[in-house]
């Protein structure tokens, strides 16, 4: 299976080119494999006249191509100065016998590399005198992304790639980012802009690529790509005509307080069910410094079906790992059917039938096929029932079956995604809760695990789906909620959020 | 030379007891349990204990003294181990918590005379002893000029069946699956209702049982029960093994320990002197170097 | 430990009154009322030589007990010391360091094991401090102690009965006895007492036409020696030569008799503690060595040091504990004579040193004298394993 | 106690009677610094004892048949440690975590069977008797070289070098994307813990007058590690705290008599689950350090 496959891509000196696509388009890879973290198995990449291809990634580094990572890989302990001195590593005379010999111009050079740093910082829109001193994994999440960028720019880039700079920021903090990304190109830099966000990517980029499934389906100015008809299929979904026709439109900021008001007059006040299986109230869950959510509160009554939707980084999936016992919250309430889901030990929830189907399976690619069936049968006491429920599964998805002894790392992207889902039915949930369950599936993929999902519902599960398909997911949800930057937006009836430009907003930005 | 081949399967099948459970928990935990040659001593000299100093029964004993080094495996787990999985401390951590568990159950036997505080433990310091002749069966047959003696044929046997019956259970059981799981990916194991720790710890006791009984069988067979047959039988010899048959892997573990075996009783055959525990690792040195993921480590990459 | 030593104390008291032998009573006119003469003995408590160590500590605890309760060298009462060197060199090197710089001891018993003596006895020497040998048996221990520069040591003594006699007396007296034609030697290589020993048995053999067919070396950490014991009983030798420490003779003899092989055992003071015949059991039935002491000999004071190690320590003692209570009290009588100052420990090391080769006692080793070159001129006794962690005599040879 | 007594009473005194332990710990923190250099970089390396043999051996072996000055034995034997350690670190550095730890007991194991229990040279496993040892007067060489090795460690990791070391310990791909060839400054790392291991090999083997090839085995590497790890191997004075903790230990505690193993294995467990960081390193001296005392960088602990 080809992660990136025969992509052709020119970045032109000085301009700003965007990348975008769908999760699981391969954009990640596409990087990866430029700064030679992942071997090239055809093509070639150069940098100016500079042959990139097959150099270890230190070199190409070396050679001016600098990055950043999407999950941010700071140098945790070290001070958030010295993380960009490090990035100074590779134009810096190799002082070690001064250093030994603590001669003076060792100490010059130590101090005008502190005032670089410090101005790199600066120039991220840091301040050195607030942040510089604290250790990098201590800062806030935009700071970390901005030391990020600083850090990457100390290696004085000819090209600098960004990975999801604004990923899980708020409105402000996007901004931020956007102008920090005019200022540096303005200065002369090249800059590869990869991002979820339409709204910043369409705004500053002067060309945008869009990926799909490791394929370039569209390469162009903002205009072209945004009213793509193959982008948008890509994006929202395979919905029918009446939802491509509005296609994602860079709106600019100023319009987002008018779309808020617009939203909120659109949507009527929220159905919530009166008594629910589970009962959601003020959660809050942070990583560190880091607010994924802030006091959401949602409901879900039996036999529903609620998606829980919102852009990438939005705290989705946290939710879920807080309601699965994964994740501790900091604050707030989850009761799901008297069990106390912020005290429970995972496994409790578990055989009090609230199953998590993670994000990317987690399948057990070492075990076969019917190991992980068997094993997701482990919180139940009805051996027997169990048994032929296993059974029951294989026939409802008959290439579980077909492949019940073949080592579940082989399975591809979609198999996986249908043994995922039928471990989780195997755990005799009452409330199951689906992460992102098409995420990198081809369109046909997708189809079969929709229905499966509606097929699951009929039986009369309680579904708790997360889903970046927004179309396909409010198409089958009773009631949704919009998350955004970690609180909830808005919420009402799958139909009555469909049609609602907030949502659209949420994915694609603002 | 049948004489030859005979020590080394039986030695081989000590150090394949040993090294299972030494890989069990390597394979779980991804740490490296140095504790578990002084829990081999220490299922030793309880049973020795037992026999000769509280008069119990053989067979009572050898039962006892495997559940002694069972409870050392909860030990380890509650003391050594969670404490530091809770703090998230780097498993170099572990390895030190575990050597300094180490020191304490071999520095109270080595301590072990009449009228100290060890002395319901082990009286005779660092003296070797032997079991009394007669605790035992012990029949001895000459065939073929072959030394045919019953407690160290025995050992063959139950080692054998053991490590059968444990790769069948990591095989075919939900037990095995589940423990298979949580060395995979604990997070996955946790969202299909495994308690992980449950898990580990159990995985701490089936390992250190059989490090027990490995310790036990060496010792009754061997005719020498001290303080010291853990570190100079299997201390270093056990990494040198689970390397051998790649981290983790119990088939390897088996095979790694009978190899070991017979490479040692070659050495001593073939070059005399005194080469045997090195040969073991010049051998083990070169395949590190050639081939890291040992015979069966196809997992390695995930282990590093 | 505690317990047995109180009840020893009465009965040690007891005996040094009824008969003030062992250093008690002085003689001479200096007193040393109110003083303390401190001692310390670096012995292995642990590790290998484990076996033998806390042997020896029994013993001098007794005699510093009996020498105590009898009244103390001149009045001055002796302080002992003893500390483990686990049988490691640098260990033991480390521990008499301290004795010698922090405790400030007069003089200094052991080590253990001829392997920690090459790491002491120059340190000693290099010190200026006396230093009494009390179990140490290998080559070059007296008097070149910095062997390979063949300068005599000054400071350094031994009580304990040299390979270089033991093994060859015993050699003799089987071979008068049976004649043997045929031998292997089983040797523990990373050893020093033990090579030397196995040196010697290589040295000697051909004497009495014993045919050496094979001398077969291992590690002193072996714990399975099966591989070795059948290459060794393949050769059908009649005698198997042991030199090698603690528990490996008995785990020798054990295995080999497992094997079939019928032949004779013959060793070096490895052989001579109880453990080892204890452990080899039935199969060391037999077994003979030559030692420095045997249980029941005949010399006065050995009677009495029996029965008192007997009543403290509730077992039979066996040559290192008589090696370990000599040695004190050669201390003991040399301190006597040495006219200490207290006050400059230099000076009293010294004048203990000239006064140690002058010891003229009785010890349960015999009649005792240093020769010129510090070792002991004593009578050698050959024994045999009675199977049951005895030992029996074969053979008693005089001093020449 | 009275060891502190006398420590602050009568530091003079202290001193005449404790020259040996001084220089022992000296060498202790040299080797402690050793296992740091490799630690700070990110490799879990144990081979420092094999070091210290090739430094020992090499520089007493000169001295008794050369006769060369003491400074040309310890340059020679350092040397030599260094060279090896570059021809051993090109293979085994591709190896992580737990393997290339075993990997480099490989290579101990290895040395000691062809070099040191083997040639007739080397005393084959009799060790060697340096009868020009200085026992006492050792201690000034000792002390002024760990002033110099550690002073020259904390330049280092305060330069390109050390960022570099740092960079690769908490993130390698991140380390790479910033253009820091990570091979190139393990390999670095490697060698220098080698000379740095080396020397303090020859410069204990001139405090004794016996080299015990004991002393180059498993459980001094074990020993070593315990060392800088308790210490906390994320700063330069880790390590040298710990190896003065530890080799103190036993003096300090003297009234803990035959029971100083145990107590010192709970010590141990006690300290690594407290601070499973180390002594040094966050929030360890921090605590006592006076306020006029400049804030030091946040480390973390190196996870080996």
């Amino acid at each position: 299976m080809h992660a990136v496959d025969g992509v052709t891509l020119e970045v032109e000196k000085g301009s700003i080119q965007g990348l975008i696509g769908p999760n699981g388009a391969g954009k990640t890879t596409l990087v990866n494999v430029i700064t030679g973290y992942v071997p090239f198995q055809a093509g070639k990449a150069w940098l100016e006249d500079d042959q990139l291809t097959g150099l270890p990634a230190h070199r190409i580094a070396g050679l001016g191509v600098a990055r950043t990572f999407q999950n941010i890989r700071l140098f945790k302990d070290l001070s958030a100065v010295e993380n960009v001195i490090v990035g100074m590593h590779s134009r810096r005379r190799d002082d070690t016998l001064a250093q030994l010999g603590t001669l003076p111009f060792f100490r010059r050079d130590q101090r005008a590399r502190f005032n670089e740093a410090h101005r790199l910082m600066e120039t991220a829109g840091l301040d050195p005198g607030e942040v510089g001193k604290r250790a990098a994994g201590t800062l806030p999440y935009g700071d970390q992304r901005r030391l990020e960028i600083a850090r990457a720019l100390a290696l004085q880039p000819r090209l600098l790639i960004l990975d999801e700079p604004a990923a899980g920021m708020n409105p402000s903090e996007k901004q931020g980012i956007r102008e920090l990304i005019e200022r540096l190109n303005k200065d002369g830099l090249t800059i590869l802009l990869i991002d979820h966000d339409m709204q910043l990517v369409m705004g500053v980029c002067d060309r945008v690529a869009v990926l799909n499934f490791g394929r370039k389906i569209a390469d162009g100015t903002p205009e072209q790509v945004s009213t793509n008809a193959a982008v948008i299929k890509a994006y929202l979904g395979t919905g029918s005509e009446r939802q491509a026709s509005s296609a994602p439109g860079a709106t600019g900021v100023e319009a987002v307080a008018a779309e808020e008001a617009q939203a909120k007059a659109g949507s009527k006040p929220a159905a919530e069910p009166a008594n629910s299986i589970l009962d959601v109230h003020e959660l809050s869950v942070s990583y560190g410094s880091v607010n994924a959510v802030r006091a959401a509160s949602l409901r879900v009554a039996a036999g529903e079906v609620v998606a829980l939707i919102g852009a990438n980084g939005a705290g989705k999936t946290t939710i879920l790992s807080a309601l699965s016992g994964l994740i501790r919250p900091a604050s707030g309430t989850a009761v799901f059917d008297g069990l106390d889901l912020t005290t429970a030990k995972a496994s409790a929830i578990v055989r009090h039938g609230l199953v998590h189907v993670p994000e990317g399976r987690e399948i057990l690619g070492r075990q076969t096929v019917l190991e992980n069936l068997e094993l997701a049968t482990w919180a139940r006491r009805d051996r027997a029932a169990a048994a032929t429920q296993i059974a029951a599964v294989m026939r409802r998805f008959p290439i579980l079956g077909e492949r019940r002894r073949m080592r579940a790392g082989t399975l591809s992207g979609g198999e996986a995604q249908m043994l995922a889902i039928a471990r989780g039915l195997l755990g005799k949930p009452r409330l199951l809760l689906l992460d992102e369950p098409s995420l990198g599936l081809a369109p046909q993929m997708v189809d079969e695990v929709f229905a499966a999902i509606k097929e699951i519902h009929d039986d009369g599960t309680t579904i708790l789906l997360v889903e970046q398909n927004a179309l396909r997911a409010l198409a089958i949800a009773d009631r949704a909620y919009v998350l955004e930057t970690g609180r909830i937006l808005l919420t009402g009836s799958g139909d009555d959020l469909l049609h609602n430009p907030a949502v659209r907003r949420a994915y694609l930005g603002g | 030379m049948g004489q030859q081949i005979l020590n080394a399967i039986f030695i081989g099948s000590i150090y394949a007891l040993f090294a299972v459970g030494y890989t069990l928990v390597f394979g779980v935990l991804d740490i490296l349990n140095l504790a578990h040659s002084a829990v081999f001593t220490l299922g030793a000299a309880v049973t020795y204990t037992l026999v000769v100093n509280h008069g119990q029964s053989f067979w009572l004993a050898c039962v006892v003294g495997i559940l002694v080094a069972a409870l050392m495996g909860l030990v380890i787990e509650y003391v050594c181990l969670r404490p530091l999985r809770r703090r998230r401390a780097p498993p170099i951590a572990a390895l030190i918590s575990t050597i300094g568990l180490a020191l304490i159950i071999i520095a109270a036997i080595e301590q072990g005379r009449p009228g100290t505080l060890f002395a319901w433990l082990w009286v005779d310091g660092a003296n070797p002893v032997t079991m009394p002749p007669g605790t035992f069966p012990n029949p001895t047959w000459h065939v073929a000029g072959l030394t045919l003696e019953g407690s160290k044929l025995a050992v063959i046997p139950i080692s054998v069946v053991l490590m059968l019956v444990l790769g069948y259970v990591m095989r075919f059981t939900q037990v095995g699956r589940a423990l298979r799981a949580v060395a995979e990916n604990p997070r996955a194991a946790r969202l299909m209702g495994i308690d992980v720790d449950r898990m580990i710890a159990l995985t701490l006791i089936i390992s250190s049982a059989l490090g027990g009984l490995a310790g036990i069988l060496f010792g009754v067979a061997l005719g020498d029960i001290s303080p010291y047959i853990g570190r100079d039988s299997v201390e270093v010899r056990g990494l040198a093994v689970i390397v051998l048959g790649g981290m983790g892997s119990i088939p390897g573990a088996v095979l790694g320990g009978y190899l070991l075996g017979l490479i040692e009783v070659l050495a001593v055959v073939l070059l005399g002197s005194n080469v045997r525990a090195g040969v073991a690792f010049a051998a083990l040195f070169l395949m590190l170097v050639l081939r890291p993921q040992g015979f069966f480590g196809a997992q390695l990459r995930e282990k590093v | 430990m505690r317990r047995l030593r109180l009840g020893s104390v009465l009965v040690a008291a007891i005996i040094a009154a009824a008969c003030g032998s062992a250093g008690g009573g002085g003689t001479n006119g200096n007193s040393y009322a109110g003083k303390t003469i401190k001692l310390g003995a670096v012995l292995s408590i642990t590790g290998a030589g484990g076996v033998y160590g806390p042997q020896s500590r029994d013993g001098m605890n007794l005699a510093v007990e009996q020498i105590n309760k009898a009244g103390g060298v001149n009045g001055a009462q002796i302080s002992l010391i003893v500390a483990d060197d686990a049988s490691l060199q640098a260990q033991s090197a480390q521990v008499a360091q301290t004795m010698i710089q922090s405790d400030q001891d007069l003089a200094l018993l052991g080590p253990t094991l001829s392997n920690s003596a090459v790491a002491v006895h120059p340190l000693a020497e290099n010190q200026k401090i006396p230093i009494l040998a009390v179990s140490t048996t290998g080559i070059n221990i007296v008097p070149n102690c910095n062997f390979p520069s063949t300068v005599a040591c000054r400071y350094v003594f031994r009580d304990s009965l040299g390979e270089e006699t033991a093994i060859p007396d015993n050699i003799q007296s089987y071979a008068s006895d049976a004649h043997p034609a045929t031998g292997v030697l089983l040797v523990a290589q990373d050893d020093k007492f033990s090579s030397d020993g196995g040196k010697i048995v290589q040295a000697t053999v051909s004497k009495y036409n014993i045919n050496l067919l094979k001398t077969i070396s291992f590690g002193k950490n072996e714990a399975d020696l099966s591989p070795y014991v059948t290459t060794a009983v393949g050769l059908h030798p009649d005698v198997i030569f042991i030199t090698s420490l603690g528990g490996i003779p008995a785990k020798i003899m054990i295995e080999a008799r497992k094997q079939g092989w019928q032949g004779q055992f013959l060793g070096g003071n490895g052989f001579n503690t109880a453990t080892v015949s204890k452990n080899a059991g039935a199969a060391g039935m037999g077994a003979r060595s030559a030692s420095a002491w045997y249980l029941g000999n005949s010399f006065p004071s050995n009677a009495e040091f029996v029965t008192a190690f007997k009543t403290a320590y509730g077992h039979d003692p066996d040559q290192f504990a008589a090696q370990g209570y000599t040695g004190i009290n050669v201390i003991a009588d040399a301190a006597k004579r040495a006219n200490l100052t207290f006050s400059d420990l230099a000076g009293d090391r010294d004048k203990l040193r000239a006064a140690m080769e002058t010891v003229n006692i009785q010890s349960p080793l015999g009649p005792f004298q240093f020769t010129s070159t510090h070792d002991v001129k004593q009578t050698v006794w050959v024994i045999k394993m009675d199977g049951a962690g005895g030992f029996t005599l074969v053979h008693e040879i005089k001093p020449s | 106690m009275d060891f502190f007594i006398q420590l602050f009473s009568d530091p003079v005194a202290f001193w005449q009677s404790h020259t040996l332990l001084v220089s022992q710990i000296g060498i202790n923190s040299i080797l402690a610094s050793s296992m740091f250099v490799v630690l700070y970089s990110g490799q879990l390396s144990l081979a420092a004892p094999g070091f210290m043999a090739i430094g020992a051996y090499t520089s007493v072996l000169m001295d008794l048949n050369l006769h060369t000055p003491l400074a040309v034995d310890f340059a020679a034997g350092t040397a030599l440690a260094g060279v090896v350690g570059a021809l051993v670190g090109l293979p085994v550095l591709r190896l992580r975590g737990v393997f290339l730890a075993i990997a480099t007991i490989g290579f101990i194991e290895a040395l000691s069977l062809g070099v040191i229990l083997n040639l007739p040279i080397t005393g084959e496993g009799l060790g060697l008797r340096n009868i020009d040892a200085d026992p006492v007067g050792g201690v000034y060489i000792v002390l002024i070289s760990l002033a110099v090795a550690v002073f020259l460690l904390w330049r280092l990791t305060k330069g390109r070098l050390g960022y570099a070391w740092t960079a690769i310990r908490q993130d390698e791909l991140a380390a790479r994307s910033q253009g820091i060839d990570v091979a190139r400054y393990k390999l670095i790392a490697f060698v220098i813990s080698a000379l740095l291991a080396g020397y303090a090999g020859a410069a204990e083997s001139h405090l004794y007058f016996i080299l015990d090839p004991n002393e180059y085995g498993v459980p001094r590497t074990v020993q070593v590690l315990t060392f800088a790890v308790l210490g906390g191997s994320g700063n330069v004075l880790g390590p040298v705290v710990g190896a003065l903790f530890l080799t103190t230990f036993p003096f300090v505690f003297k009234q803990a008599g035959d029971y100083i193993g145990v107590v010192s294995g709970a010590v141990l467990i006690a300290i690594i689950i407290f601070r499973p960081q180390g002594i040094v390193g966050r929030g360890g001296f921090a605590v006592v350090r006076p306020r006029w005392w400049p804030h030091p960088q946040l480390r973390a602990p190196s996870t080996g």
